[in-house]
């Protein structure tokens, strides 16, 4: 379950299994109805970058699952950074002082989301829909409810592929956070304490795991990675939107637990957020590339992700 | 006598583990019956094939002659099978009285008739509890009752039941202290002598002796023996239990007696410790190299006691001085003594891990806990799928992995097989040696007259002065506790 | 309507206030476009003129039809002197349009029609003829042949639906243009028509030539076909012709990326309607239908005066930003 | 805890007492700050309409709630009730049958959410995170992605004060399925199985409790429920809106909780989940009637839903 098994290489035990099936599946259908548009390879690069902001997000939203709570706040975490940094960009800051400064308010948010469930003990769930309500109104606010458009000097070039390239840079940022969030959650202590703390907080404290502070911290990268998912977003609208990213934190959750992570805590996997993250993306694009209508998408996609969960219950009834 | 209960080829699998491979097992009408074994022997997923929580592969159940194969735990129930699990199962936001009425509730004109819930819980504590019967509340919610009395109204919930022909008891006096189960005790022979057949699961075996007709003795999964009680000695029946496993060192029992130990330094003084409600005078000193023993009855506060030594629990007055590290033993082994959906190999290093983390090294450092405590699993179960015995050996591998300097134990041996009992006290005296100081919590006196160096006995939340257990007995233990 | 107050100086809603100015609700569909902040403008120009008080409230989320039934219920139990509505449906808002007229609270539409005549007037540009000035630019540019794209907006939003059907109607009467993609939403946000876009582009093969040229409805839809555009390197090689603007979508006239912007006067909008609604008030007749007009601004013409009135009104005197 | 406290009268102990502390509080504040308009009858009214929608669902919530799942697809619910009765109706059916049709698809809707969280054993969150986007898709789908524009025949009645009086019908209609739900979640049986099942499904199972069946009835009612709140919806719209109450789920979800429900089942309220709903209601018009921007009353909304919560939290801590 997490992620240590030590015996043979069983895939299918894995977590992100029924995930990277339905995806597989999903995309060569894509692929065999409409090979000369979404078979291309741009296609697939476009999919990429279009999966960022969630894939980002995802990777903080998989800590906070796996601990056993949950954000609604990461869709105003991203809108509220990009108005941070626009605004800090539009009078005149530094690039790198208006993205620190971006990162560091919803970093200093994340913060607050864990000291909410910690000290005051409020569920998750209430503290981060007051915060997203809040933070929706302080983006809105700060913006004077309008878009900033601020010269974003060069920070679109996260997102733009280079001249001999397809990727952008932006993909690999994603993926190195991946990657650093996998190590993070599996090979150190403090990941272990998530896992620890999501399965049974009062054992985890019984062992002297410091529950308060792995939580607060727990939160603080998800909204560390809310502020850097933001920056992507900011890339890609290069304006400030106050408005923006409503209802992401329903896509962000659906692919953390798409990818095989249970909202009860203690287990969950940052590959199979991602493969939900990317899933999303590959049936919101094949519809389009197919000219199949909203509502049909709309259905599909509740399809697959039912698809998905049905699949992965299948799998845990397997390996017991 | 009649055969009111018969299984035969009873095979039972979870994946790759064979839980049973071959029970067979005869219970007459009016016997209690003791169906015996080591932790992982198979024998609450007997019980939970009885109780139509599971289904068996392949096999035979026969009750009263008739094919007997509940597809709910309420079709087992209402064939006259009900059954007292080995975890708690209680719901924790619900009163008493609805706990007790679960399933079954009475109803006028489609409203629950909350006279007769009332009713029915009253008379249900009343035979369970006689009359201690008025320190449950009724209206008041389960999950505020200690473990003992959740686990009383557990067992007045089966017996609430009209028309049961086979009451199934899984170790139910695991948690319950010594005034408590003899009640039981008359309670289950009298329901016998109704005619009513009754399996009982215990580690005890003198409580066993006592009560039973006649034993089954499982192994991995497979039936050993079986005959009366009566026939057997003590020996014999751990011999049959435990097989040709050469691992029972019984020759450590030569080197038990703690007198060979020196005491250090003081680590812990609590001085007129009163938590918010219980204790509300706790005074004592323990040194390196000791273990103090903690005597009291059901209730009285010993729980709350290594509470608020640990700093679970607020302390409102009195002074607490502790000069090294604690580890905490819970009694409430879901709740708080191992997380079930994570490894055996997360559990026990949880408490102390580098700040890197690498599967080998957690791996190796698992095993050998496993070897110490012989505990029937491998690093990488999911705690969820041990016994109910093997996870509380977890429980203990994960504090001993801490290595902490006093240990704070309650109920170290709940649920712990024969053979691992004496293991588990020949450890600790193992490591008091090696100058760690401990704290025991035991409902059962004969262990802590046995285990430790000095015995205190703790009463309506005040602690006693801690005598040296030579000067004391089991019999002068529950006196002292249960003086008025 | 009947129920329009006598002598002009007290307006029936507020028994008993007699010395207040009057007091006026102005209703938008959303608060974060910057369509609205102009219209914002204009009533507050023509509040200051007129000397009266007004509340600007839209609904909490763009768009949000039961958001704005609210809001308009909570001016009529509050008794305004009269609700100026830019109404999110032409039949939601029938109901609490005619219960506040009932309460004798007048109401003055802009931007987007309403059925029943339970109101005083109605002061927009007509969005289909608008769509249909957008389509026949967008043809004309494309030399009259060719495939076209058209990005809609949200389900169910009357003023954007008429404009679409304006569009289609231009572009279906040309036989030598073919209309590829007309059933793709961009959502209510930039981001989701951005995503949309791009799919949409390298569904039709635009990078191939597969498509000559698009349209969109809105700021939103014309902004995130713009982002789509420039990240696929189509900026000025697919024609494009989009709705309302914004100072990226100016600039992006001046670069050559957009062919055209059709504009309304949502400053003329925001002031006639409040006007209107002060006359209605003050007991004059009024009109019941007020055009604002449409424009297309192009680069050509982008720096003339009269369409740097439009394009970038000096909205600060009034909203003081 | 389970409102059958039969103790002495402590209000302080009761769930709702927190979150009605608070709307009192709100309540007088804004009729201190606007006494001429908050403070009118007409408005109270007025508010009460507001918030039948809300409250209706809140009630079908707080058994999903309180037997411990979670329901993410009320608000397609609702819309797709407005869509299928409109459909209906424009197609000319008699308004009953339009209106039986409506509230039958949406409760089969619900039963199907129950199907999913027990036969397929999906936790209800992604289970109703499914069928929320495929309802919302089918709702587009039949209305043709449309308003539905039909002659609601005197439905709007519902939501129409009488002549000679100050609350329309509609609020009497919630009041009563209020009351019903109080009853049937405290003296029935059905009730106490839901507590029981929230509580601890295990020992629900072991007590012979029929949990499957129990689970798909509650979702069942809850999908009626939201089926009659979508013809208050109805009602007030006039149009069968395929778009409508995108995010009501949260506002619902939000009025449980702030009454003082548990997300992790066993505990909630029906009082306390109509204190909730209304307070809401409270804030928005309140924030109205001052005047205020809508990105301050984003934050007052979130603020004061910590508040209540934070409120709730020392009640629970007190009564230990
Ligand atoms: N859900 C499960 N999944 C996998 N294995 C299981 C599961 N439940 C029990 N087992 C295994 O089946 C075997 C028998 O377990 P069981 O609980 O019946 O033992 P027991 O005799 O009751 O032991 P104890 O005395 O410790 O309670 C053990 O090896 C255990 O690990
Ligand atoms: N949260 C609580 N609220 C009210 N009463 C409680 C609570 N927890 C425990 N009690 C009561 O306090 C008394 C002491 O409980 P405690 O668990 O400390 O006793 P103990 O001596 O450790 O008993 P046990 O043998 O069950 O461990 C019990 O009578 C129990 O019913
Ligand atoms: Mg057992
Ligand atoms: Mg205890």
């Amino acid at each position: 379950m997490s992620g240590l098994s030590l015996g043979g290489f069983r895939p299918w035990r894995r977590a992100w299994f029924a995930p990277l099936v339905t995806l597989f599946a999903v995309y060569a259908l894509f692929v065999f109805l409409a090979p000369e548009t979404f078979g291309r390879a741009v296609n697939l690069a476009t999919m990429l970058r279009q999966t960022t902001v969630v894939a980002i997000a995802a990777v903080g939203m998989t800590f906070i699952i796996i601990q056993g709570g949950i954000d609604l706040s990461v869709g105003s975490m991203v809108a509220l950074t990009t108005v941070v940094v626009a605004w800090k960009l539009k009078q005149g800051s530094s690039v790198p002082v208006a993205l620190l400064l971006g990162i560091a308010v919803v970093t200093a948010c994340g913060a607050l989301n864990g000291l909410g469930t910690t000290a005051l003990r409020i569920t998750p769930f209430i503290v981060t829909l007051g915060s997203m309500t809040i933070l929706r109104g302080a983006a809105k606010g700060l913006a004077n409810e309008q878009k900033i458009d601020a010269d974003i000097r060069g920070l679109d070039a996260l997102v733009t592929p280079p001249e001999n390239g397809l990727l952008p840079p932006g993909v690999y940022v994603a993926l190195g956070i991946a990657l650093a969030g996998a190590a993070l959650l599996h090979y150190t202590r403090f990941g272990r304490h998530v896992f620890a703390i999501g399965s049974n907080e009062a054992t985890a404290r019984l062992c002297g795991v410091p529950v308060e502070r792995t939580k607060i911290l727990v939160y603080a990268l998800g909204g560390a990675l809310a502020g850097i998912a933001g920056l992507m977003e900011l890339a890609t609208l290069t304006v400030g939107d106050p408005t923006d990213s409503e209802g992401l934190e329903l896509q962000v959750i659906a692919a953390v637990v798409v990818g095989g992570a249970s909202l009860s805590g203690g287990e969950g996997s940052i590959g199979g957020a991602l493969v939900g993250a990317f899933l999303m993306t590959v049936i919101k694009t094949g519809c389009t590339h197919l000219g199949i209508p909203n509502w049909v998408q709309h259905m599909l996609t509740g399809a697959i992700i039912l698809t998905a969960a049905a699949l992965d219950r299948f799998r845990r009834r397997s390996s017991r | 006598m009649r055969t009111r209960l018969a299984v035969s080829g009873l095979a039972k699998t979870f994946g790759a583990t064979r839980a049973l491979v071959r029970v067979d097992l005869e219970v007459h009408a009016g016997e209690v019956h003791a169906v015996l074994g080591e932790n992982g022997a198979g024998k609450s997923t007997l019980m939970g094939v009885l109780g139509g929580v599971l289904a068996a592969d392949t096999g035979t159940v026969l009750l009263d002659g008739e094919p007997f194969r509940p597809r709910s735990p309420g079709a087992a129930r209402d064939a006259g099978v009900s059954v007292v699990h080995q975890e708690l199962a209680i719901c924790p936001h619900l009163s008493v009285e609805d706990n007790l009425v679960l399933g079954r509730e009475p109803t006028r004109f489609g409203l629950v008739d909350r006279k007769a819930v009332r009713a029915t819980a009253e008379k249900a504590l009343r035979e369970v509890l006689g009359t201690a019967a008025s320190r449950i509340d009724p209206a008041s919610a389960a999950g505020s009752l200690s473990v003992a009395d959740q686990q009383l109204v557990e067992i007045a919930r089966a017996l609430a039941v009209p028309g049961t022909r086979v009451l199934v008891l899984d170790e139910p006096t695991s948690s319950l202290a010594k005034d408590d189960a003899e009640r039981l005790f008359v309670l289950v022979r009298a329901l016998a002598e109704r005619g009513l057949a009754v399996l009982y699961v215990s580690h005890f075996l003198d409580e066993v002796r006592r009560l039973c007709d006649r034993y089954t003795v499982l192994r991995d999964g497979i039936t050993v023996g079986s005959g009366a009680i009566a026939d057997v000695g003590n020996d014999d029946l751990v011999a049959q239990m435990a097989g040709d496993r050469s691992r029972r060192t019984t020759a450590r029992a030569g080197d038990e007696k703690p007198s060979a130990r020196t005491l250090g330094d003081v680590v812990l003084t609590a001085s007129h410790l009163a938590g918010t409600r219980l204790p509300s005078d706790v005074s004592f000193e323990l040194r390196r190299g000791e273990i103090l023993g903690i005597a009291g009855l059901v209730g009285s506060g010993r729980t709350e006691l290594l509470r608020a030594v640990f700093g679970l629990d607020a302390v409102r007055s009195g002074t607490l001085d502790a000069r090294a590290p604690m580890g905490m033993l819970s009694e409430d082994r879901k709740g708080e003594g191992i997380a079930l959906a994570l490894s055996v190999a997360d559990n026990v290093t949880l408490s102390r891990m580098p700040a890197v983390v690498l599967p080998g090294a957690q791996r190796r450092a698992t095993e050998a806990r496993i070897d110490e405590l012989f505990i029937k699993a491998t690093p990488e179960q999911s705690a969820l799928e041990l016994s109910g015995g093997n996870q509380q050996k977890v429980a203990l591998a994960r504090l001993l992995h801490q290595g902490a300097d006093v240990l704070l134990l309650d109920e170290p041996t709940r649920g712990v097989d024969v053979s691992s009992k004496a293991e588990i006290l020949a450890l600790l005296e193992r490591l008091a040696a090696g100058g760690k100081a401990i704290v025991m919590v035991s409902s059962q006196f004969a262990e802590l007259v046995h285990a430790c160096d000095r015995v205190a006995v703790l009463r309506r939340g005040v602690l006693g002065p801690a005598r040296p257990v030579a000067e004391r007995t089991e019999a002068m233990l529950l006196e002292e506790a249960s003086a008025p | 309507t009947k129920d329009r107050p006598s002598g002009g100086s007290e307006p029936a809603g507020t028994t008993g206030a007699s010395a207040k100015p009057l007091r006026i609700a102005v209703v938008p569909k959303g608060t974060t476009h910057e369509f609205w902040k102009a219209v914002h403008a204009g009533a507050v120009k023509a509040s200051r003129e007129d000397n009266v008080e007004i509340v600007w409230k839209g609904p909490l989320k763009e768009d949000d039809l039961k958001g704005q039934i609210d809001v308009v219920q909570s001016f009529v139990a509050q008794g305004v002197s009269g609700i100026v509505l830019a109404p999110l449906s032409d039949k939601g808002l029938v109901a609490p349009v005619k219960a506040a007229t009932k309460a004798k609270v007048p109401v003055v539409l802009f931007d987007s029609d309403l059925q029943g005549d339970d109101w005083t007037s109605f002061v927009a540009t007509d969005n289909q003829a608008a769509g249909k000035l957008g389509g026949d630019y967008l043809l004309k540019q494309m030399g009259g042949k060719g495939n076209v794209a058209l990005l809609r907006y949200q389900e169910g939003s009357a003023s954007t639906a008429n404009r679409e059907k304006g569009f289609l109607e231009a572009a279906k009467a040309v036989s030598a243009a073919k209309v590829v993609s007309d059933n793709q939403y961009g959502g209510a946000t930039t981001e989701s028509s951005f995503a949309t876009s791009e799919n949409l582009l390298a569904a039709q093969k635009a990078g191939a030539g597969g498509l000559d040229g698009v349209f969109a409805p809105n700021e939103s839809t014309t902004f995130g076909m713009l982002l789509a555009l420039k990240k696929q390197k189509l900026e000025g090689k697919v024609h494009f012709v989009g709705f309302d603007a914004s100072d990226k979508l100016v600039q992006a006239v001046r670069d050559g990326h957009i062919d055209g912007l059709v504009l309304q006067n949502p400053f003329k909008m925001g002031y006639l309607a409040v006007k209107t609604m002060v006359s209605h008030l003050k007991g004059q007749k009024v009109d019941k239908r007020i055009d604002t007009g449409a424009t297309v601004v192009t680069k050509a013409d982008i720096d003339k005066p009269e369409m740097k009135e439009l394009l970038q009104p000096d909205l600060k005197p009034w909203l003081g930003e």
